[in-house]
């Protein structure tokens, strides 16, 4: 049995839904990715997972943790799971730290609050998280203020914060994307080697492919609101079976080569307020048909693995073959 | 840290000095402090006396730099109406303005902060309206008005309080309401705005993620980040201690410095107003300064670089 | 082909001033560069935040005065900001923005927005105002109807099309691109580049665009610079700095692009966080993370200096196969 | 230490009693204390009665604090009675001698002697050298000064006002005492107890530090000595057990200062004071109606006058300011604001004048007649220009309703009115721009036509030296006035003035008589007197 | 796309109107009432502001011919009010566009040219802060004497150091980098760029903080006229009235009853606007 299980989970603001029900499992010890552009869905799902979503949200659906269903449960049990059992990074580390409070309490707080460490004792393990995650220096920096580190910093601070707890589960939400690009690199290396000591289960949410597929086993794409394709790293990157995940694949400028032209996948993301009323991709895509713009496609199980929610999934082979189509008008 | 407290010290002398420059030019510009300060019987020799004495004859950029030296030496001149000197009337009354206003003060801060932060936590509820509704209520019914209000009420028709004057604690308690009533409004909205504004910030989504009890989230994390506006708002309160009571005093015949300023500003009296303005300003100055520190104090940002750096 | 900008050994310090009294202390965004953009041809510069690739940006359009040094626009030196030639020339040349969100004011029509530059220098009036905006909507991709939307009523990638659209309405001749899409998601980015492309071929645009992604860059450039802390360290052609690196920042930079599918493997992984340029090390300033570093570099500060079509600022000159093993 | 043994003797008894004593015991032994709320305690800050020349001051100083040679007697006609002096005689036109009383203490305990009274119009409390009209002063070993005691420089002026020609005092012995006057004079005897011509104790002027704090407590004979004195707050008097008169009926009487007419309203209606003073007619149901309280309500002497401003280029047509006189429906104002509690009087006279033959009979103010005033704008050829009035807001009572309405009325005869709101007194009186109309009061304080209209209006009165009026004949009137000694000639000399100053050549015009209400318990049994002044002595408290 | 093809002017006001809550609307109705009074004062009030009948003194609400009664000198208590809000409202109006004009350009002044400019502009809004705005008031008007002239510019000094901050701070971060820059970068004068860019953009902001200032004004007006300094008799405003109507508390509460409600409502209306437009505009609080 899956260790975090979604089912059906939908999530609407003032009415507009922004999640139209999704199903995740995630597996002890698991790193799964979840692919996506902004505004898709991704970080509202675990935010609303652990309760962290304003109180105009409507949450539906189950989300169960060893069996302990999370959605409507009690403020208290939910504070219970929170940090102890998953923990959770965000995007913007700088704005994420409290401003008016040292790093080193910020880290204690999790250590008193989920292993009862005080004093002398908290202070020593804050040492030890912060060499942990590589602050170097961390003896004298305990004492500091966050506006006092670099961003990668802050980062590698509120990580030390989450493992503060010993979670079962870290959420990192974007956890790279405001960080130059040798920074970055040493982040996802610290988040794939703690995963590597703790065996502590991973959802690395990123609209950087590149990202996911340098920490995770799995991933899952979404589109508006929806779990698009999910597979295993591998072969998700050599057989996208979604055009979205094509699409998306296809318009990262290849490294290798020279100056080839670039495929865009045309159009807009859509309107959460005015989805249109099949497929969600059906506008964008190349291969969409009457049924595509009047019925939205079921998840489904694909010969090759991974599910997928299309009517006309890109077969394997068509992908190598379509590669740096000449597509703009 | 020293850099700091020294730039904050300069500027406040800057401000003083423009205190002392406007009221230079407002009490020059308006007439003959001689015709005035003699009053209009005065014998022409006494005059001549006075001008020669206070060097009006003078050219007026000497005469300011005279004045400047005067009021650097604490002379702050004579009252024109008993003689007396204008800094000893001016501080005989501070007392009495401050057993209203420190009062009130500490009411406006229990009350309104709390409520405004409840507001904030509670918000769209019914007692988060109940509270935007009763502050704005609150500073917007002009304090005379209230004041009268009060005193038909509580004095005239029930006979609980006494109406004015200054003999026992029971003649400060309708001031004292009548002073916070405004403040607790300002204080409950302000501290709403502010806590709303804090609990949307990222930090405190992450603490929440932390699993800290939403207890701790308020008090630890949401309440000393909404302490940095709150405190500009409760450092001009604090500024306003000595001259915040000006309607107040005159409704409640209560002789503090608001009074002070009524009839020394109605009598013309020089050197008082002039005194008056310059001890307003110092205790507002220096409440600013309190609240430069205080910001070093609560936000680290705000603080000089340390050397390390 | 010819030059365009010329730029010698410019310098830009800023002093920051605290407090009214405080000591000043100086940074040097930019450390002595040269560096020629020349006509025509698409310029990359690359290098992490903070290594003064903006301020640089900045200074070839002559929006600020390096404090050493001169930037010459074909022969001539820069006029000085604010001033009448200066604001004259603004017409020759546009910078487009990182958050096209923020360089468009929220409160105007993007009609009117791309017709501002026009407007500023006189180039039209009336209908031939109204005909040359839609005419740049139209070579932007623009529909005729969107004439008349604010800025948040359209979608980040139509956006940075306005912005486009504006700093072609001109007619420059010279574009800086300061990290034009960094800001958009990554199926819209492809859109913009492509668009980046098509306008500088069509209109022999001369381009320097600066980004820290490096994909992108490898993509549109003719030709990189890499900085690093005010420097410039490493300068090739755009197809050599990628396939064979030879200043190991660029090494480290090229192999930090995450690649789908391809996981951490092979990676240089640089230790540390970029200096803070008002306290910039010794010698080469890329020793503390540098893996060949030595006493030496710690002392001396490498110049450019040409290896087979690069031009690199390295004491050991470090083959590029070393790390692709 | 100003309190003498015996007082301090006392105050201790009473201390000691009052520990040993049940509550409700002590209350019935202990003298009452009242609290008196008023609008205004002093408008100069000092209990120096030549320096608070107002109508406020009189209310705290008389009976009560100062007293002169001769008394009022204020619970009557206003006329003389023996006070510190028993006994007074004329030796010429010039000179009056007069007794002192015997065994009058001061409040510091020292005996009044006539060396205090040599010294209360001395040189150095009053005139600061300035020269008597018409002679040369006499005891110049009396102006050496004695102290570093700087007078200010008001003084010396109010002081030649009421006295242009005191030549001196002569200290005859110690129980007596001359008044040398320069010219002759019918009304020294007025004058001596006219408001500053009271007695203050020379030793505690001379230990005094500095002006100030003797004018804060100066030491004087009255009933009743300050305790403690709070400008702009409060002053509370005590009861002075050694005056001549015997022991005082109050322990303590305290006036407060409380601006608010709802405040003071209120305070009373609560209980908290025993007096309210200063109410507006309008206030008097609201008291009347509520139990325990009444309204004492007297006419006083002292009349409402709008004063004319010659220098004004409009004003300056005698023309003009007739109409302004008899545009006003002086009826109207009484009934509406005053409830019909006050009345219109005989032109500028008071009752008073007819204790001396001095009353003109049939005088009567300007009738009212909107068509001769018009009439009289038509052939000045007033052309609607702007006449500034410049007004305090309720200096006195119901001033700025006053103003409004005389505005209105001149309105309606077609003068121009525009009201300028001024702070005091000194904007009222600035040179600095155009002046029209502005309020007064006259005051009745000898009983003798010489108040107020010579001492007002004459060549040294206020208007002539704010340049409001000037006129010749009116000066050589107010000189038979002053000088003569012929009952005939000062007759008819009062009788051209007021035809000069209210119709020829009007200086102001009268609106009608004043009236102070004071609110009180009604179980105090006190009676105001026709003044601003309040009787706290034994002959005017029974309870 | 999703957006649909409208013209924004009217659509901005049409989204303003149907999410008002009612409470905004109501506040709004209140304001137009109290703008079309003083508009029209002259029009609606039945009599002369002084005509005053001194035998029909203090008249009850519900006399007839005086619907809201007669003060002390038998005017109009109606007509008195219709006055005092035009007069108030004036003051108010004039006294908020003066200290925003003032303000604003003086902070766009001290973000222009930064160095001594912006430290002189600086110091004079601390020296405005230190010294409590109706202490100032009543120096100036008791030693210059008050008109309604004076009293306006005074008032038109009132809170201007807030607009110069909030002006300031603004241009500053605009002009650093976004819109601002990117204007200048087109070679824009920097009176195009105030005036076309910088000033609508951070208008909201400043539209919200004169919202503030505006009840705040009123009340100082109505402060400085009980203490007999603000608007002088016979003319007439909300704060005058109450002052004056204050010693017929009991006797005649409808003298001060009147404006005092009118006060309350106004400033409340006002406010309850401005803080149901911060909500709207502000981008921060959001």
């Amino acid at each position: 049995m899956a260790f975090v299980s979604i089912r059906d989970l939908r999530v609407a603001f003032d009415g507009v839904r922004v999640l139209h029900g999704i199903d995740l499992d995630i597996g002890k010890g698991e790193a799964i990715g979840l692919v996506g552009e902004s505004g898709c869905g991704k970080s509202v799902t675990w935010l609303a997972a652990l309760g962290l979503l304003p109180g105009k949200a409507r949450v539906e659906g189950s989300v169960t943790l060893d069996g302990q269903q999370l959605i409507g449960a009690p403020r208290s049990q939910l504070e219970q799971i929170r940090g102890a059992r998953i923990a959770m990074i965000f995007q913007d580390p700088s704005s994420s730290l409290n401003p008016v409070q040292r790093v080193g309490r910020q880290i204690g707080e999790s250590l008193r609050l989920h292993r009862g460490l005080r004093g002398a004792q908290a202070r020593t393990e804050v040492l030890r998280l912060m060499d942990m995650v590589g602050i170097p220096d961390a003896k004298r920096r305990i004492d500091l203020y966050p506006h006092e580190f670099s961003g990668g910093q802050c980062q590698r601070i509120m990580i030390a914060m989450a493992l503060a707890g010993q979670p079962d589960l870290l959420i990192a939400d974007e956890p790279t994307t405001a960080l130059d690009a040798t920074i970055q690199a040493q982040i996802l290396e610290l988040l794939s080697g703690i995963r590597r000591e703790t065996g502590m289960a991973l959802v690395f949410i990123s609209h950087d492919l590149g990202a996911v597929s340098a920490v995770c086993d799995r991933a899952a794409v979404m589109y508006a609101g929806r779990i698009v394709e999910t597979n295993d790293i591998r072969s998700l990157f050599a057989a996208p079976a979604h055009p979205y995940t094509q699409g998306l694949l296809r318009a990262i400028p290849d490294i290798d080569a020279s100056r080839a032209r670039l495929v865009p996948i045309e159009g807009t993301v859509p309107d959460p307020a005015a989805l249109p009323t099949g497929c969600a991709f059906a506008p964008r895509c190349p291969r969409n048909s009457q049924l595509c713009q009047n019925y939205a496609p079921d998840l489904k199980p694909q010969s090759a693995g991974g599910v997928v929610s299309c009517f006309y999934p890109v077969e394997a082979d068509q992908t190598a073959m379509s590669q740096r189509q000449e597509v703009w008008a | 840290m020293f850099r700091f407290i020294l730039a904050k010290l300069v500027r406040a002398f800057l401000t003083i000095l423009l205190v002392v420059t406007f009221a230079f030019i407002v009490l020059r510009m308006s007439g003959d402090p001689a015709q005035i300060m003699l009053g209009p019987d005065a014998p022409q020799d006494a005059v001549d006396a006075f001008r020669a004495r206070w060097g009006l004859d003078d050219p007026l950029w000497q005469q300011y730099l005279a004045y400047l030296q005067q009021i650097l030496s604490f002379d702050f001149g004579v009252s024109m109406r008993d003689q007396s000197p204008a800094i000893k009337l001016v501080l005989e009354r501070i007392p009495a303005t401050l057993a209203l206003t420190i009062p009130a003060l500490i009411l406006k801060l229990c009350i309104g902060i709390p409520a405004g932060v409840y507001a904030a936590l509670h918000r769209q509820s019914v007692a988060d309206r109940g509270v935007i509704m009763a502050s704005i209520f609150g500073f917007t019914i002009p304090s005379f008005v209230l004041g009268l209000v009060l005193v038909l009420i509580f004095a005239v028709t029930l006979d609980w309080l006494p109406s004015g004057g200054q003999d026992s604690w029971r003649h400060a308690i309708l001031p004292i309401a009548t002073l916070s009533i405004g403040g607790i409004g300002i204080l409950a909205r302000f501290s709403r705005s502010a806590m709303i504004e804090v609990l949307g910030q990222p930090y405190i989504r992450t603490a929440m993620a932390k699993g800290l009890p939403w207890r701790d989230v308020v008090w630890r994390h949401a309440l000393p980040n909404a302490a940095v506006p709150i405190v500009t708002l409760v450092g001009f309160m604090v500024g306003s201690l000595i001259a915040g009571a000006v309607v107040v005093e005159s409704i409640f015949s209560w002789p503090g410095v608001g009074r002070l300023i009524v009839v020394s500003v109605a009598n013309r009296d020089l050197a008082v107003v002039q005194c008056l303005l310059l001890v307003i300003a110092a205790s507002m100055v220096m409440a600013n300064l309190l609240v430069d520190f205080a910001y070093g104090l609560l936000d680290p940002r705000l603080r000089a670089k340390p050397a390390a750096h | 082909m010819s030059i365009l900008l010329d730029v010698r050994n410019v310098v830009q310090t800023y002093t920051t001033a605290r407090t009214m009294f405080g000591r000043t202390s100086e940074i040097r965004a930019v450390d002595g560069i040269d560096l020629t953009v020349r006509e025509g041809e698409i310029l990359g510069i690359v290098g992490e935040s903070g290594s003064g690739k903006s301020t640089l940006g900045r200074m070839l359009l002559g929006l600020e005065t390096p404090s050493r040094g001169e930037v010459i626009y074909r022969g001539n030196p820069m006029p000085p900001p604010h001033s009448v030639e200066w604001r004259a020339l603004r017409a020759h040349m546009q910078l487009i923005f990182q958050d096209p969100l923020a360089a468009l004011d929220r409160r105007m029509t993007i009609a009117r927005q791309i017709a501002e530059p026009l407007e500023i220098h006189g180039l039209a009036k009336g209908d031939a105002l109204r005909n040359r905006v839609a005419e740049l909507m139209a070579k932007v991709g623009l529909r005729k109807d969107q004439a008349n939307r604010y800025p948040h009523e359209l979608s980040g990638g139509q956006r940075q099309r306005v912005v486009i659209a504006r700093a072609l309405a001109s007619a420059p001749r010279f574009l800086v691109c300061d990290e034009p899409v960094s800001a958009l998601d990554v199926s819209i980015q492809a859109q913009v580049v492509n668009l980046l492309r098509d306008l500088q071929e069509r209109e022999r645009l001369t381009m320097v665009f600066i980004s820290h992604d490096l994909k992108v860059v490898r993509n549109i450039c003719d030709r990189v610079a890499v900085m690093y802390l005010g420097r410039v360290v490493e300068e090739a052609p755009s197809d050599q700095i990628f396939s064979d690196p030879r200043h190991p920042y660029t090494q480290a930079l090229v192999s930090s692009i995450p690649r789908p599918g391809q996981g951490l493997s092979g990676r240089i992984v640089l230790s540390g966080e970029p200096p803070n340029p008002a306290n910039r090390p010794t010698g080469c300033a890329f020793h503390p993370r540098c893996r060949f570093a030595d006493a030496q570099c710690a002392a001396t500060q490498p110049e450019l200096q040409r290896h087979d079509g690069h031009l690199a600022a390295c004491l050991k000159f470090v083959r590029a196969r070393q790390f692709a093993a | 230490m100003l309190i003498n043994r015996r007082h301090t003797l006392g105050l201790f008894g009473a201390a000691a009693g009052s520990l040993i004593l049940p509550r409700g015991l002590r209350a019935q032994g202990a003298r009452r204390e009242i609290t008196i709320a008023v609008q205004k305690i002093t408008n100069n800050n000092t209990l120096d009665i030549w320096n608070e020349q107002s109508n406020v001051g009189e209310r705290v100083f008389f009976p009560n604090l100062w007293e002169g040679l001769i008394l009022r007697d204020w619970m009557g006609n206003q006329g003389p009675v023996p006070g510190l002096a028993t006994e007074w005689k004329r030796l010429d036109d010039k000179t009056i001698e007069l007794k002192l009383r015997q065994g009058v203490r001061f409040h510091n305990g020292d005996e009044l002697t006539a060396d205090d009274v040599v010294f209360s119009f001395s040189d150095e409390r009053l005139f600061a050298g300035t020269e008597p009209a018409g002679g040369k002063t006499l005891y110049e070993e009396n102006f050496k000064p004695q102290s570093a005691k700087e007078l200010p420089a008001n003084i010396p002026g109010i002081a030649r006002r009421l006295w242009p020609a005191l030549r001196g005092v002569e200290a005859v012995d110690k129980y007596t005492v001359r008044f040398h006057n320069a010219t002759p004079d019918v009304t020294l005897e007025g004058r001596l107890y006219a408001f500053g011509s009271q007695i203050a104790n020379k030793r505690a002027w001379d230990e005094a530090a500095s002006y100030a704090d003797w004018a804060a407590k100066p030491v004087t004979t009255g009933p009743y000595m300050v305790e403690d004195y709070r400008p702009d707050v409060s002053l509370t008097l005590v009861a002075f057990d050694d005056y001549w008169g015997g022991r005082p009926p109050l322990q303590r009487i305290r006036f407060v200062e409380v601006p608010e007419v709802a405040s003071r309203v209120n305070g009373l209606l609560s209980g908290e004071y025993d007096f309210a003073c200063d109410l507006p007619p309008d206030q008097i149901a609201t008291i009347a109606a509520a139990p325990g309280l009444e309204v004492q309500s007297s006419t006083i002497w002292n009349h409402r006058i709008s004063v004319f401003n010659k220098q004004n280029e409009i004003m300056a047509d005698p023309l003009v300011r007739r109409a302004f006189t008899h545009s006003i429906d002086r009826k109207a104002i009484v009934d509406a604001l005053w409830g019909g509690q006050t009345t219109i009087p005989a032109g500028m006279q008071f009752d008073s004048f007819k204790t001396s033959d001095m009353f003109v009979e049939g005088w009567a103010v300007p009738e009212y007649n909107p068509d001769l005033a018009r009439d009289l704008l038509k052939q000045a050829g007033y052309k609607g220009d702007a006449i500034p009035y410049r007004l305090l807001n309720n200096y006195y009572t119901n001033q700025t309703p006053t103003a409004q309405i005389l505005v209105e009325m001149w309105k309606q005869v077609g003068l121009n009115v525009e009201i300028q709101m001024k702070e005091n007194w000194a904007q009222i009186h600035d040179p600095e721009g155009t002046k029209g109309v502005r309020d007064w009061s006259a005051s009745n304080n000898i009983n003798d036509p010489i108040t107020p209209l010579v001492v007002q209006f004459g060549p040294n009165g206020e208007a002539q030296q704010k340049r409001d009026f000037w006129n010749e004949e009116v000066n050589q009137l107010s000189v038979v006035l002053e000088t003569s000694t012929n009952h005939g000639d000062r007759k008819k000399a009062i009788a051209r003035m007021l035809e000069i100053c209210e119709r020829e050549d009007p200086a102001f015009t009268v609106l009608h008589q004043n009236a102070v209400f004071t609110g009180m318990k009604k179980d105090l049994n006190w009676k105001a007197a026709p003044a601003f002044a309040m009787d706290f002595r034994a002959t005017n408290w029974n309870v | 796309m999703s957006i649909a093809p409208a013209v924004p002017a009217p659509r901005m006001i049409t989204r303003i109107r149907l999410k008002m809550p009612i409470l905004v609307i109501i506040a709004v109705g209140w304001i137009s009432l109290m703008v079309l009074t003083a508009i029209f004062a002259d029009q609606l009030r039945p009599y002369e502001i002084t005509r005053m009948d001194l035998m029909a003194r203090l008249a009850p609400m519900g006399t007839p011919g005086h619907w809201l009664g007669t003060d002390e000198l038998g005017r109009d208590v109606l007509t008195r009010l219709i006055q005092s809000i035009r007069v108030s409202l004036m003051i108010a109006f004039g006294a908020t566009i003066l200290s925003a004009v003032f303000g604003t350009t003086l902070g766009f002044l001290a973000a222009q040219f930064r160095g001594w400019v912006e430290h002189l502009v600086m110091a004079l809004a601390d020296f405005q802060a230190a010294l409590p705005f109706m202490i100032m008031s009543l120096a100036v008007l008791a030693f210059f004497g008050s008109s309604m002239i004076l009293l306006v510019c005074l008032m038109g000094f009132y809170g201007w150091e807030r607009y110069a901050r909030i002006a300031r701070g603004l241009a500053i971060s605009a002009s650093a980098q976004g819109y601002a820059a990117a204007v200048v970068q087109l070679g824009a004068s920097p009176r195009r760029v105030y005036l076309k860019h910088i000033l609508p953009n951070v208008a909201s902001t400043l539209i919200v903080s004169m919202t503030l200032t505006f009840p705040e004004i009123i009340l100082m007006e109505s402060g400085l006229s009980f203490l007999g300094l603000g608007v002088q008799p016979p003319q007439t405003s909300l704060g005058n009235m109450v002052g004056f109507g204050r010693e017929y508390l009991t006797r005649a509460p409808w003298i001060m009853l009147a404006p005092s409600i009118v006060i309350v409502l106004t400033t409340l209306s006002i406010s309850l606007l401005g803080d149901w437009l911060r909500d709207r505009l502000d981008p921060t609080i959001r």
